[in-house]
Formats: structure tokens, C-alpha cells, sequence
């Protein structure tokens, strides 16, 4: 679908823990074409010190009912301010946004490896991979055990093992060091989070010869490809995250790992 | 409906709106939300006779009503622009103007030249006012005697209609302006960004990989809106005002400070059709009052 | 706590948080907020020689996180200050500055004098940077022969601390600074606010009486701490950072490009005691990352 | 009392009609000395473009209670933002600001004249001299019979006169031309609204030699005798509107009446 700018109505609003909310905005676009791992431009009306929009990653998407829904935590002045919207709030976003993960064909065995708010993307890809057949499996990182958002929601998917940093729930350590990454079963590794776990995970990825995409969050002024402010180094040199980003092929990007 | 028409050298626009260079990529970028045919000009994004990488990431910092960018001219160099660009944008029903850059005086005269022989360009936009890279750039927008060189040769170089850019990191910015127009430019656009910085107060750090980098967006409207009105007081060639232009009211302002026509740039960011909004803003801003004519406006402060 | 101790030329503070001249009054207006004394030092409103009433109404206009002010240096002039104002703020427990203003090189050295036999005056502020008088002010700023005349004069004729205050509305300002360092100052202040103008596009008026104004707050944050960075690394005297700081990060920002104590000034119109928060602001950031003096800050970016 | 900084509770928002509103707002502080013609510096939040506070002149206070009331007019972004407050959320104002009204000595015959919003301190002005036995009379002039301000509030305080500029409702015309002010039957003139409004209202009083005192609405960015932005031309020289002001005797003023 075209790139658009539009207001939609927060239909819902629900708070996971201090740090991250959920929100759920009512398109009046009736056909919903987003795919895993696309992003949206939101306006932060309601803050005096937010002057960019801010990039937030689809979490989910109902498209008989054209919801989207955005996974938030509270970072700084952008994110807060948007925590303060309630329902009925419109909210100003442009979207769909960027490229996205390259879904895996029949038979192939995913692994979705997620951290913090960096798990949003992954809930999306999941729930489509299942869709169509799929398996998908996750190790997701958190850093405590009441960091942990909607653990049911993606049971429902697929096989969830969680890792934390304080060993308060499921195995304590980083995700690269969880059983489920080293015993194998998977073929393809999707990956979102902060970037040293990004970074440890495509190492691991490359040395297992396993194909690797990840999501980058790098900063962004448009979102649209002309301010060219959100390069990531790539073997083709300099590419904007937000147009040919933000899943890139581990492969492609230039990193020190 | 008034008319908004508006004449720069030979340039003849539908209306006074312009991309500003840098910030609507090709016009190709912002297809999606309106035709770029709607406006007067494209002004495209900065390019230069080689490929360039342009500047290591972190390259933005957002900052109170604008922000700083240290792009660096990334660009894919002007044989790419005419093989693989040119041919995509060529039929827009407005006019492209190409954004010229240069490390040296020779190649901003070498630019220029294969531009001039390029059909579907009317103009270009002799920028020597780019905070972002080492060689060339603002030096040459910032040193008289220099900018008199290289605007003198770019003139011999270039037979249509010039435009130099000015930068506003200047202790009077009417001396460049005048002398742009003693080198035979048919227009000064104004202003580029103002050299600054960010810090990240927690990790101690420069927020840019380049530590400075260039000011825009609403922040700096009122030092281009002065600078505009002191440029148009000084010289008789037509001024184009750039700088936190976000809505048809803050274009109606640079008219008033007497700019024959403006560019939208930072305003892309937040709203991509900001510069169709500032046409039809204009517009019926001239009907509401009573203006048949844009050109009404211009310098028209009470 | 950490050690906010700070050192200018002679001039002993308790912090490195002064208010920036002409946003604090003489520290009594602020009185009903909190207590003066509690800060480094008070930079009081511009003074001169004689009685002057300033420019006309409307001397404001708000801009995007920002504003224009064409005060033009209205005070009562020196007498009035030292007889009816000094005995009522001469007991403050900080460093009373005065911004010294003239509009001749004549005007400076008597004013300067003056202020010399002042027992409870520790230190000036020469300002060569107002924008908003016709005569003198930024004309002293902006050139160089004048201003290294004037800072050479004043020297003369001032025996105790210097700061000068320099203008943002140059080419380069590490000239300027280094002739203050040359001349004999003990420190330099920046930066003064930048020239711009503000129009209404309703009324098709300027906003100000003047035209043209000074822009101060947020919006030229990046402007002061580009050019702190850039004087602190040219110059070895002390140097003060001002320009849109807001809250303690905002002055944690200059610290770390080089200032060695900061100036609030138009976050007062917003939060009476904003100069206030700044201290205790940055004795908090202190202490959360561990570094034992303020000093330990200064041009520490990494 | 001492000026200070403080964040209100509204408790109530009141809508007068589109343009204009009133915000009654519960102070910490027991003690409420504030007096008419006073007024507050309030901190829009919830606007992006709105950098100053905003001066709002005090329109009532029931000290007994704690409540300040603000009346408030939509005029550009900062208003509006105020106009989207509501019941439970918070403003933070500067208080009390600026010098007050001469109350009126006993005997004397007050006559408030105000002009739109400018109605609002000549409410509580009005108020307090009715408490102390006063009879204030009242001459407000509105554009439309719909501007009409809390029409009710202010007849429980004294005779009112309605003038409209289009005839919809009272006199057909401005104040000054309203029949109770040639007429006579006051010996002070108390007066708020647009310049040109006082202006008129000045030069009448200053032929009547009847003591007439104006409060100015200049542009502020302080309110708090620092910046130095407020001034008005007076016989004295340029005086701050925010501390010597916002009322002025119209003898001090250097007006081209
Ligand atoms: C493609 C993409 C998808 C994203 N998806 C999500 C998502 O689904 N949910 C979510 O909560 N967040 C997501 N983010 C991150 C989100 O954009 C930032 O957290 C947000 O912009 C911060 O805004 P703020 O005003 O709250 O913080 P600010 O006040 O702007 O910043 C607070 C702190 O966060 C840092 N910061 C800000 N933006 C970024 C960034 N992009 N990368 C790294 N550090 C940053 C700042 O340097 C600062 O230290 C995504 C980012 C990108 C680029
Ligand atoms: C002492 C004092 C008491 C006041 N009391 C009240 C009151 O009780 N209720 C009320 O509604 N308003 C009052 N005002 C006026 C009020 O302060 C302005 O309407 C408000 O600041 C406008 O803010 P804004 O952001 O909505 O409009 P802006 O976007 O700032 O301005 C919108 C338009 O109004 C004009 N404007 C803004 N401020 C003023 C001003 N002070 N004088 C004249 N024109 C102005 C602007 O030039 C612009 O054309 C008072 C002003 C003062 C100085
Ligand atoms: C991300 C970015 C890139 C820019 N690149 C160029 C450029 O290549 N050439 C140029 O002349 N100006 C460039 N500029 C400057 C703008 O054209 C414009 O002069 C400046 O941003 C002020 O206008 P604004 O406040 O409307 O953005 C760039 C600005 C931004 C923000
Ligand atoms: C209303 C106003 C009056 C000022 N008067 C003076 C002055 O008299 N002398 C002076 O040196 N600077 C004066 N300044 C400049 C400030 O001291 C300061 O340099 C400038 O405002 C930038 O700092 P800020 O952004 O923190 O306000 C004035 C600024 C404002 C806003
Ligand atoms: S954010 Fe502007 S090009 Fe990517
Ligand atoms: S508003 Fe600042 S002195 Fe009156």
C-alpha cells in the first residue's frame, strides 16, 4: 500500500507495566496492507520538546478490523508524552514504513530472538508465520522477570523460552547463552533488540552459517528516505534505515562482530 | 484564485514554492503524498561530480524546534544522477533544479558545465554554504574572496538561470549577496543552517559523529527572516527565503521580509506534503486579503 | 556533595551559576522565589552612564522555543544604580557583576571607572554584543579593530575581574575571543543573543517597535555551545557559556564543551527560579556519576 | 502575598461558548490575598508552540475555599491548549502578579466599563466593592448577544448595561455611546478591554475630569519585573506593565487621546 499520512483514533490503551504500553489505533484505510517489521512515523502533538516524529515498529495488526497496534516504552519526553494519550486521543502517524523481513518459505524452521521493546516486530512476524503454517520459536531477553510483555499472547504463537538478566524468570543470562539457541533446530534467525545483542546473535548466526535478519533502530528525522539522517553501513555503502531498512541481512551490514 | 506565478531569471515557476535542496530527496521520495508537479521547483539534493558516502552515523540530533544534520553531501555523483535518476523525474510538470557542490572551485566549474548541457534543468543552486564537509563547502560561502572566485567561474561555466546559496554563519551576509549579484547570479537563495552542536548530557558524548553539524527547522526563522529582509534591502535580484518554513504563514512572512519566493525543507520531515500545504496556504491566504498577485506581498512589511 | 567551587579571574563562587544579564534584574525582583545568594553570582541588567528609557513597545516576540527582545538597555543609568539600587542588594551572599554598556569607547572607560571604585562590585561584564541599540552595542562585537580597542580601554581602566560578553553575529568568533585573551580579559562570556526579526503575517507588521531583535532561549542552544566548544578550545582564559540553558543538562552540555560556569537567562521568564534548579541540578548529576568537583566536567566530551 | 510558582487542580471547566471559558483552579495555599486587576502567568504544557507563559488577569477567588478563577479567551495556540484542560489536570501558575485597582473610597459612585474579555477583572473588582457596601455600576460591550458573558454573575453584583456592536441585545453601539455613561451618576471609571475601547473611554473621562484607571494588556514574557519587555509610555517613562501595572491611572499614560 501507499505511504500515507493520517490521523487515527486510539481505540485502546493498555498499560503493560511502568515502562511499556500498548496501543491500539483504528485506521480508516479498510484494507490493511503492512507486513512484519515495517514501521510507523508518529506525531507527538502533546510534548513541547518533541520536534522529529518518532519511528515506532507495527506490534500487530487486525486487518478485518484495521487496527494497528504500536508497543511502546517510555524512553524520554516523545515516548511519555504519547504515554498520556488515552482512547479516543487521535494520534497523527505516517505508514507503512520501510521494507520487511523476508518470510520464510515452507519448511524452513525460524527463530525469533527478541530483547525489550525490540520483541514489538517479532510479535507481528510470528503471528504470520503461524498463519501460514509455520513454527515459529522464540527466545525472548528481558531484563527482569516484570519486563516481561505479553508472555500469553506469543504462547499462542509458538514455543517461547525467555531469558533474564537477573535470572528472576525463565533461564538467567543473555539470549545468545540460552540452551534453545545452542541446541539448534532453526534455519533462519529473526532478530530485534538493543545493539549488542543484535550483534551477539549475528555473530553466532554467522559462525553457524544461519541466515540472520535484523531490525535496526537507527535515529530518523523523515522516515521516508529524503533527509537521509538514518544511514546504517552496508557492503553497498551508505543506505537509508527507513526505506532500505530497517530488517537488514546480517550479511549486508558493515559491523565490527 | 490569485495568481501565483513567479519569475526567477528564466525560471518561470507556477508558483513560489520550492523544495529545499536536501530535504525532498529527487521529488521521486515524495510521490506517495502529492504529485511534486504541484509545486514551482524541486530543488534536489545536494550532489557533487563524484559518488560520496557523505558522514559516519550518528548524523542527527533533534534540538528545541528543529535540528542538527550532518549528512555530508551523500550522493551518488552526477553521472548516476543523469543515468539513473534524471530519466524517473524528467516529465514532472514543474522545474528540477540540481544542487551544486564542489570540494574545489574546479569542481564546481566542471559540475556545473555538464549540468548546463543537461535539457531538462533549468537552473541550478550553487551551494557554498554546506556546513558538513571538510573541503569546500561553507568555507567558500563564508570567505568573501572566495565566493567571489568561485560564483565568477561558475557564472562563465553556466549559461541558465544561477543561484548561489548563502550561508548564515556570517557577520554580514549583505556582502555575499551583493557580491553574487556583481558575478552575474541571477538569484541568492537564503539561508542554509547555522553551524551548531549537540551533547549527550548522560553518555558525555557529541550526539553527531562530526560533532558540529547544521541548524534548521522553526528554530532558526527569525535569524533567516532578518537576513532575508537585509539581503532584500541590499540587492535588486530576486531573494528565495529558506529556514523553519512549517506553514503557508511563515512563507506569507518571508514574502513580507521581501522574498520573491521560498523552499520548504526541515517542514518534509514531520508533514511530507509541507510544501503543497504552504501553495495552497498562500493561496488562499492571497484571496482571503484581497492579493490578485503573490508578487503583492513581496517586501510589503507596513 | 560535590565541590561546585568555580574560579573566574579574582572572583570566588560558590557555584558556577550566574543569571545572564537583563533576564534577573538586580536579584531583588527575584527575591519572593528564592534566595540570590544561593548562586554563583547575579549578572545584573545592562547599566550606562546615563538615564536611558529603551526602545519603543512592543520590545517582544515569541518564537519557536524562543524569543526576540529589542529591550535596548533601558536602566537608570549608573548613579541611579549605585545610590538607589546598590545599598538594597549589597548584603547578598554572591558576586555582584555589572554589564557594562556604552555607546562610545568614552562611554566604556568612564562607566568602567566607576564601577572600578565600586568596594562591592567584584567584577564587569563588558557588553560589546547588544543588538538592540542603535549606537554601539553589536557594532563594538562584530568588529574587530573596535572591539580590541574597547577591551584594550576598559582593561585600563578596570582594575578588578573582565569578562567580556561576545556576540554570536560573526564569522568566526574565536577571533574575537582572542583578542579579548590578548587585551587582557579575564574571562569571556557567550554568547549574546543573535539578530533576527519576527513579523506578524495577519497585520503584515513586524512584531517589534525595531524591527529586528535579539534571539534568546532554547532555540539557540546549539549556536552557544558550537561556539563555547569552539572559544574554549582557542582561548586558555575561562569561558562562561550562555544561550538557551534551560536546566542542568542543558549547562552539564556546556560544561563538557569547555565552559567553565554558565548564565541562565530567559528560562527566569519561564521558571523564576530556573538559575536555582541549575545548581541544584548539576550538584545532583555530580554526585550520580561520581565526579567529586564541577571542574572534573569542563570540556570533557568524550 | 508572596508571588510564587504553584501547580493548580483544575476543579472545574466551565464553557461559556466557543470563544471563550472559565478554569476555577484549587491553590495549596489557605490564604488567598489576591486583588482585582491582579493577575497570573500560567505555563501552557500541552502546546508545541507555545513557548512563554501566558498572563490571564484573575476573574474571581473564594479565598475560603482556595479557588482561583480564570476567564479565558481562545485567541491562538496557547489558548487553545488551555481551552483542552480539563477537570483533574494541572496548571502551573505565577502569582499574584501586578499591582490592583484603587478601591473606590466610601460614597464614591464606581463605574466599570469593560469590553470582552476584559470583563474579567472588573468581575472581581466589582465583587469586592459590592462586599464593602459599594454599588458598582457596569457597562459592557460585546460584538453579539452570544458573547455575553455570565450575564447572570455580574447582575447579582450590580446594575448591568449591555451594549452590542450589531444591536442583538442592550444598546446598539459602543460603551461610550451608551446613554448610563453620558448620563452621568459616577465619580470613578474602572476600565478593561481593547486599547481602542480604553482609549475612548479615557479621553471621555478626561473631559468629565472623572479619575478613570485602565488595565493594559501588553505582551509579557516574565511577569515579574525582570525582561523588561512590557512597558508602557507614561509620564514617568517606560514602566513595566507587569509591576507598575497592568492598572493605570489614565493621567500617568502618554496615550495620543
Ligand atoms: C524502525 C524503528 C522502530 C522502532 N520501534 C519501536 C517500537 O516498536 N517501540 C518502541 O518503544 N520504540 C521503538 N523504536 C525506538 C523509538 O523510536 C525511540 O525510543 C523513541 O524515538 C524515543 O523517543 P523519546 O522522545 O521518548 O526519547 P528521546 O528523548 O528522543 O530520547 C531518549 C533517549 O533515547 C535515545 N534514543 C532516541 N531515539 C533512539 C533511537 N532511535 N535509537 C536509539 N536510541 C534512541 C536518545 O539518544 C536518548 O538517550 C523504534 C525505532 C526505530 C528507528
Ligand atoms: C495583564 C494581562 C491580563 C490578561 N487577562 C486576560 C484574561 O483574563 N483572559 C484572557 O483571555 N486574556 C487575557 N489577556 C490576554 C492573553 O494574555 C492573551 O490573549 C494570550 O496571551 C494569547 O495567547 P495565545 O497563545 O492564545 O495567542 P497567541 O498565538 O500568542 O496570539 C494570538 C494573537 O493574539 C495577539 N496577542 C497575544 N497576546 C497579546 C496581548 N497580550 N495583547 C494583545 N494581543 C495579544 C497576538 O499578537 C496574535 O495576533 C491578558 C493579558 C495581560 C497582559
Ligand atoms: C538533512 C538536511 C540535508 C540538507 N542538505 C542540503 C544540501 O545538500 N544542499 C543544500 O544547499 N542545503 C542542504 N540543506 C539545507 C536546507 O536546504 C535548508 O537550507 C535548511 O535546512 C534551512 O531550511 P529549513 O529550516 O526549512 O530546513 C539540508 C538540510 C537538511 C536538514
Ligand atoms: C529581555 C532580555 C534582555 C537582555 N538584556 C541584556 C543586557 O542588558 N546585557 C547583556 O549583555 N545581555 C542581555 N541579554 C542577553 C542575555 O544575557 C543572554 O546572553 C541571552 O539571552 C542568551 O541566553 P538565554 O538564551 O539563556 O536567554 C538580554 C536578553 C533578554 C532575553
Ligand atoms: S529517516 Fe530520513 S532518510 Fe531515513
Ligand atoms: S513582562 Fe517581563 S518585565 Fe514585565
Amino acid at each position: 500500500m501507499t505511504k500515507r499520512t493520517e490521523d487515527l483514533r486510539i481505540v485502546s490503551r493498555r498499560i503493560i507495566n511502568e515502562e511499556y504500553f500498548v496501543l491500539d489505533l483504528k485506521s480508516g484505510c479498510d484494507d490493511l496492507l503492512i507486513f512484519p517489521g515495517q514501521f510507523v512515523q508518529v506525531r507527538v502533538d502533546n510534548s513541547m520538546g518533541t520536534f522529529l516524529r518518532r519511528p515506532i515498529s507495527v506490534y500487530d495488526v487486525d486487518s478485518s478490523k484495521g487496527i494497528i497496534s504500536l508497543l511502546i516504552k517510555v524512553v524520554g519526553e516523545g515516548t511519555r508524552a504519547l504515554s498520556e494519550l488515552g482512547s479516543g486521543d487521535n494520534i497523527n502517524i505516517i505508514y507503512p514504513l520501510g521494507n520487511s523481513f523476508t518470510f520464510p518459505g515452507i519448511g524452513e524452521k525460524p527463530l525469533l530472538v527478541g530483547g525489550g521493546v525490540g520483541v514489538a516486530p517479532l510479535y507481528f512476524l510470528g503471528k504470520m508465520i503461524r498463519e501460514r503454517g509455520g513454527e515459529p520459536q522464540y527466545i525472548l531477553g528481558y531484563r527482569s522477570e516484570n519486563q516481561i510483555i505479553d508472555y500469553d499472547k506469543f504462547s499462542e504463537i509458538g514455543n517461547v523460552m525467555i531469558t533474564t538478566e537477573d535470572g528472576s524468570k525463565g533461564y538467567h543470562g543473555m539470549v545468545t547463552q540460552h540452551p534453545g539457541f545452542s541446541k539448534g533446530g532453526y534455519n533462519r534467525i529473526f532478530c530485534c533488540g538493543p545493539d549488542p545483542m543484535m550483534k551477539a546473535v549475528a555473530s553466532l548466526a554467522l559462525a553457524g552459517n544461519i541466515p540472520c535478519e535484523v531490525s535496526l533502530e537507527n535515529m530518523m528525522a523523515c522516515g521516508i528516505g529524503v533527509c537521509l539522517c538514518c544511514v546504517a553501513d552496508t557492503v553497498n555503502g551508505n543506505v537509508c534505515t527507513c526505506t532500505d531498512g530497517p530488517v537488514f541481512n546480517t550479511k549486508d551490514l558493515k559491523w565490527q562482530i | 484564485m490569485a495568481d501565483l506565478t513567479t519569475t526567477i531569471g528564466n525560471l518561470k515557476m507556477k508558483n513560489p514554492v520550492m523544495t529545499a535542496s536536501g530535504t525532498c530527496g529527487f521529488g521521486k521520495e515524495i510521490e506517495d503524498f502529492f504529485d511534486p508537479s504541484e509545486l514551482g521547483a524541486i530543488i534536489m539534493k545536494g550532489t557533487t561530480l563524484e559518488n560520496r558516502e557523505g558522514n559516519d552515523y550518528p548524523r542527527l540530533a533533534e534540538t528545541a524546534s528543529g535540528m542538527l544534520n550532518s549528512v555530508g553531501l551523500q550522493n551518488k555523483g552526477i553521472k548516476n544522477f543523469i543515468d539513473n535518476i534524471l530519466p524517473g523525474i524528467r516529465d514532472y510538470d514543474t522545474n528540477l533544479i540540481v544542487n551544486v557542490n564542489g570540494s574545489t572551485i574546479d569542481d564546481y566549474i566542471e559540475l556545473s558545465g555538464i549540468v548546463d548541457g543537461l535539457e531538462q534543468i533549468n537552473a541550478i543552486e550553487l551551494n557554498i554554504s554546506c556546513p558538513n564537509v571538510k573541503m569546500g563547502g561553507m568555507v567558500f560561502g563564508t570567505h568573501l574572496p572566495t565566493a567571489t572566485k568561485v560564483i565568477k567561474e561558475v557564472r562563465k561555466a553556466y549559461s541558465k538561470t544561477l543561484i548561489v546559496k548563502l550561508s548564515p554563519n556570517v557577520t554580514d551576509i549583505t556582502e555575499f549577496a551583493r557580491v553574487a549579484q556583481e558575478e552575474g547570479a541571477d538569484a541568492v537563495s537564503l539561508i542554509n543552517t547555522l553551524l551548531g552542536i549537540a551533547i549527550d548530557a548522560r553518555s558525555r558524548k557529541p550526539v553527531l559523529s562530526t560533532i558540529t553539524g547544521g541548524l534548521s527547522g522553526p528554530a532558526i526563522k527569525p535569524v533567516a527572516l532578518r537576513m532575508v529582509w537585509q539581503v532584500a534591502k541590499t540587492v535588486s535580484i530576486p531573494v528565495i527565503g529558506v529556514g523553519g518554513i512549517m506553514s503557508a504563514e511563515d512563507a506569507i512572512e518571508f514574502f513580507l521580509a521581501g522574498a520573491t519566493a521560498v523552499q520548504v525543507g526541515t517542514a518534509t520531515f514531520i508533514e511530507p506534503d509541507a510544501a503543497l500545504r504552504v501553495v495552497r496556504g498562500v493561496n488562499s491566504y492571497l484571496d482571503e486579503n484581497n492579493f490578485d498577485s503573490v508578487s503583492k506581498l513581496i517586501g510589503q512589511l507596513n
